[in-house]
């Protein structure tokens, strides 16, 4: 498959409009285990990043370029967890992507895996934390070995978002261990961590895209 | 909840604003960005930097805090959330006089990630010296066997009237550093949560508790806290959060110890000084001498309703420096 | 309400004990009579005393402004009630050095027949020159014919300040009455409430008000204000109270003001600072000229939800008593 | 008639108990027109009158001593705006009954034409101002009319009482012109002035204590 710089901003884009609508779930999610802020976190930084779409981004096709600005936005208008968490994921993975105006199945595998890699060696959490770690994870070890055989991305990313859904579904039954409710105990037992919500979102929202660029 | 705001996507930047207006002998937006703001007054040669910073809605912490004898720059993050490496970055350039920089910050995951960041940055593009101490006072957070692990609240305060005493004093970043991390080392903090705060872009309760609820150990930020129960007499909740602070840091008869009962917004002084005298009472019965006493809202969350208690052990080099005059915005003392 | 309290009927006790022992440098409680405090170091010989005091449930006001550079002494009454001309009449004899003694209070029934009777006694009893001012502040509270029967809020605070410093400097009784009368008559203050208070032995709130609702004009006590509506965006309540002040008192380009932004319990220093900045915006675009500024809790209502804008003109005098330092447990000015 | 020094501390414990009973009512009133604390405020203050009664009054038979105590009392308790309106009315009334243990119809109306005419002066509140003056004047001016007549206390107070109840009502229609609630305007009709109604309530219970008193 190819995605396009214009595609890989209609991503970015999608998760704009995603998030939107997410950010009360989100916030939801926070308030019970958090500080109830990452649904707003994630809509300062999306926003921001949306407006970098809008305005220098605008011309480019760099999808290296896109993926720095990206992280590098998010960052700047978020900080929180997720700042560093998810800027650093779109900064590494834009390796991937430099100087490329049009991805093959490779890059965007490159791509996934550099930027989950980036998000775990940031955040230093382990699967079973409670965090996006939980969702990401999975993700990372389907997509690496359904690529492998395969050598195909998208068939690789549709078992990954798959098993990043299971793990994010598995952060209900998690007592929390890092961040700001892990000593909350039992009382964080039946909710889902709002990362690792917002993470499998992100994944399932690039997934959507490339399916529709697909078709269309 | 009703607030006096304009655009609730814009209360921080607008608060600064308004800040930066109010005292503008004592502190200033930098240019390079706007989330950073440094005494207005130049840092002094030789002097070490000290740097705070974290979310905003804990007013008057942390912009309230930069001035003489405290910190000489604050990054500001949006409310509850930890500053991008950014400001921080730009604050410790603009503060650092070659003698480099402490950082003082509560231990929380996105604090400890962008400062982290930060730190790295100000050595790989500027060499910088970045020393940091993170403060983790709350008990209620992790337990004694994961210390490290523990929030920092309202004892920040103490910290970073410590480092910015001996910064003050001429200290170098080492033991500027050093003494920061024994204040940190010596403080304990234990809250009681009563009524919520809400974020001003989802008005909603940040938790319910019902009307004649509390909770212990409840977080700077809502977080949930380690016990629910009935409302109970001041005294009793005085007696149980100096007791958790007590066993978790046993203290010896004749020992000096500096007290903070910290509002968290819309408690009121009367109720500060009811506790107070709890924390009073226990302490002179068991012999431990209260040194200096602060009563107040020093580190808040929004308008959430309760307190946290605060000791702090000080030995005669830290009795020093919380006797050290100060001049911010928000805290001053002769 | 959930309070952190023992026994309601006993909060403004306890909280004197506890600010008591929190201060013992400070402030010292009569032996002749509990509900009077002075400073704790006398008052100096040849100065003219300076007496202030109202009902509890304001603090920082009163009790808070008791210290070098503001008052001598305060008679603490019982929540929102004047105290009685004992605690007064106390004050007054330990802090009257022969130069006379100034009382500063709010111009309510009570606080007129309480300070007014103690002012009597002080003088047939003991020989003692009492002088008064009464703070009229609260522009809503009277229209401008009746100035005179307007009530004292927040800008209790300058004329306190005023008379203080005018009476550290050493000026004569006389002066000192004067300087606190202009500085009373040259200021002016506008509140919005948004949420009530409730006294600790009642818990029932102080008034009604919807969830998008805002009273201007609101008392110190609760007291209805004068126009109900619908909860504005800050700039737009800061425009309209900034206008009823400078409606009622005219300043002209170039003049010199101080400005208080004052909140009333549980609004959040955030929201006082976004107000603050639309006040400066608008005294700037009128070309007038911030002297010094002070935004916090000052005046509180129990945890009362709003706040007030008070601006004082300044002249060549007054800037500098404004200016004059100031060290009280609950205010430190350099 | 004749009431005795045990019949008027009577008096002053069966004015405890009602003022205990009319808390909450009296706030409420309070609440909508003021600062919400009169009933707590009048309940200070005789709690503290009903310790001395319990205390350093107990043997005293001086119904002039007993009377400067509680106007001093209840003064010392509260100030407020009604502890120097209720002292004063305690203490001037004291003069009428100075030296005495036992008291007759003259000296009771001359001990509450001193209490009114104490309050007046003290407060220098008129009719119409929306104040406990509204209760008292009129009770005032009845007493004195009728007691001329008849030189009966019981009867002349008992139409005293009469006026002062309708004085009270009479409130209700008022615009508030004194005190706290002075600048409220068209908003303070439809409420009873609290201290016109404690007023009311303390001259009712009087009359209800002589009556029970003569019965018995
Ligand atoms: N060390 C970490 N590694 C990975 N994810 C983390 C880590 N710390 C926190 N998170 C994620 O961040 C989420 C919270 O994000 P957010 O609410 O935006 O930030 P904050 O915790 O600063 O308020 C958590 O739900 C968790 O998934
Ligand atoms: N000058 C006055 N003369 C007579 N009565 C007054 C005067 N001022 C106030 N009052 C009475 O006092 C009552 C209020 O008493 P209270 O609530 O106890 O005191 P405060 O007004 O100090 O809170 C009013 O309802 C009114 O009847
Ligand atoms: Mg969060
Ligand atoms: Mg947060
Ligand atoms: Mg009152
Ligand atoms: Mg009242």
């Amino acid at each position: 498959m190819k995605v396009t710089a214009e595609e890989l901003k209609t991503f970015l884009k999608n998760v704009v409009t995603m998030i939107e609508e997410q950010k009360d779930y989100l916030c939801e999610l926070d308030r019970k285990l958090g500080d109830g802020d990452h649904g707003v976190t994630m809509s300062i930084g999306w926003q921001a990043v949306n407006e970098k779409l809008d305005g220098d981004l605008k011309e480019e096709v760099d999808c290296g370029k896109i993926s720095i600005l990206t992280g590098r936005t998010f960052l700047s208008a978020v900080g929180s967890s997720v700042g560093p968490l998810y800027a650093t994921g779109f900064m590494r993975g834009a390796k991937a992507f430099q100087g490329k105006s049009e991805l093959k199945d490779e890059d965007l595998k490159d791509f996934w895996v550099a930027f989950i890699e980036g998000i775990k060696e940031r955040g230093k959490a382990e699967v079973g934390d409670k965090t996006m770690i939980d969702t990401l994870q999975p993700a990372l070890e389907s997509l690496q070995a359904d690529f492998e055989k395969s050598n195909n991305f998208l068939s690789a990313f549709e078992s990954a978002v798959q098993a990043a859904e299971k793990g994010m579904e598995s952060t209900k039954d998690m007592l929390s261990k890092r961040g700001r409710s892990s000593r909350l105990g039992e009382r964080s037992l039946g909710t889902t961590d709002p990362g690792a919500a917002s993470a499998f979102m992100i994944l399932n929202t690039f997934l959507a895209t490339i399916k529709s660029v697909q078709v269309a | 909840m009703k607030k006096l705001i304009n655009n609730p996507t814009k209360v921080v930047e607008e608060m600064i604003e308004g800040y930066v207006k109010a005292y503008p002998k004592h502190v200033r937006q930098l240019a390079e960005n706007e989330r950073a703001l440094v005494t207005a007054k130049a840092t002094r040669e030789g002097k070490v930097g000290v740097l705070i910073g974290g979310g905003s809605g804990h007013e008057p912490a942390f912009i309230g805090y930069v001035g003489d004898g405290m910190a000489d720059g604050v990054a500001v993050g949006n409310i509850f959330a930890s500053p991008p490496p950014d400001p921080i970055l730009e604050a410790t350039k603009a503060i650092d006089k070659g003698e480099g920089v402490i950082y003082v910050y509560g231990n929380y995951a996105g604090d400890v990630m962008n400062f982290g960041m930060a730190a790295e940055l100000a050595d790989l593009e500027s060499g910088i010296r970045v020393g940091s101490v993170l403060v983790t006072d709350d008990v209620a957070s992790a337990p004694k066997a994961e210390k490290e692990k523990r929030r920092g609240i309202a004892g920040e305060f103490f910290v970073t009237k410590v480092a910015g005493a001996a910064a003050d004093k001429g200290y170098n970043l080492d033991d500027v550093v050093r003494v920061a991390q024994k204040a940190n080392d010596y403080t304990r903090t234990m809250g009681v949560g009563l009524t919520p705060c809400s974020l001003p872009q989802t008005g909603k309760p940040s938790f319910e508790l019902a009307e004649n609820e509390m909770e212990i150990g409840l977080g700077h930020h809502g977080e949930p806290g380690i016990e629910k129960g009935e409302l109970q007499p001041a005294d009793q909740v005085v007696d149980r959060l100096v007791n958790d602070i007590l066993t978790d840091m046993p203290i010896d008869l004749g020992e000096k110890v500096a007290v903070l009962v910290n509002g968290l917004g819309s408690t009121t002084n009367m109720e500060l000084y009811i506790m107070f005298r709890r924390v009073e009472q226990i302490l002179s019965e068991k012999g431990i001498e209260i040194h200096r006493s602060y009563v107040g809202s020093y580190s808040t969350s929004l308008e959430m309703g309760g307190a946290s208690v605060t000791i702090t052990r000080l030995d005669e080099e830290l009795a020093a420096f919380v006797d050290h005059p100060a001049d911010c915005p928000m805290y001053v003392q002769k």
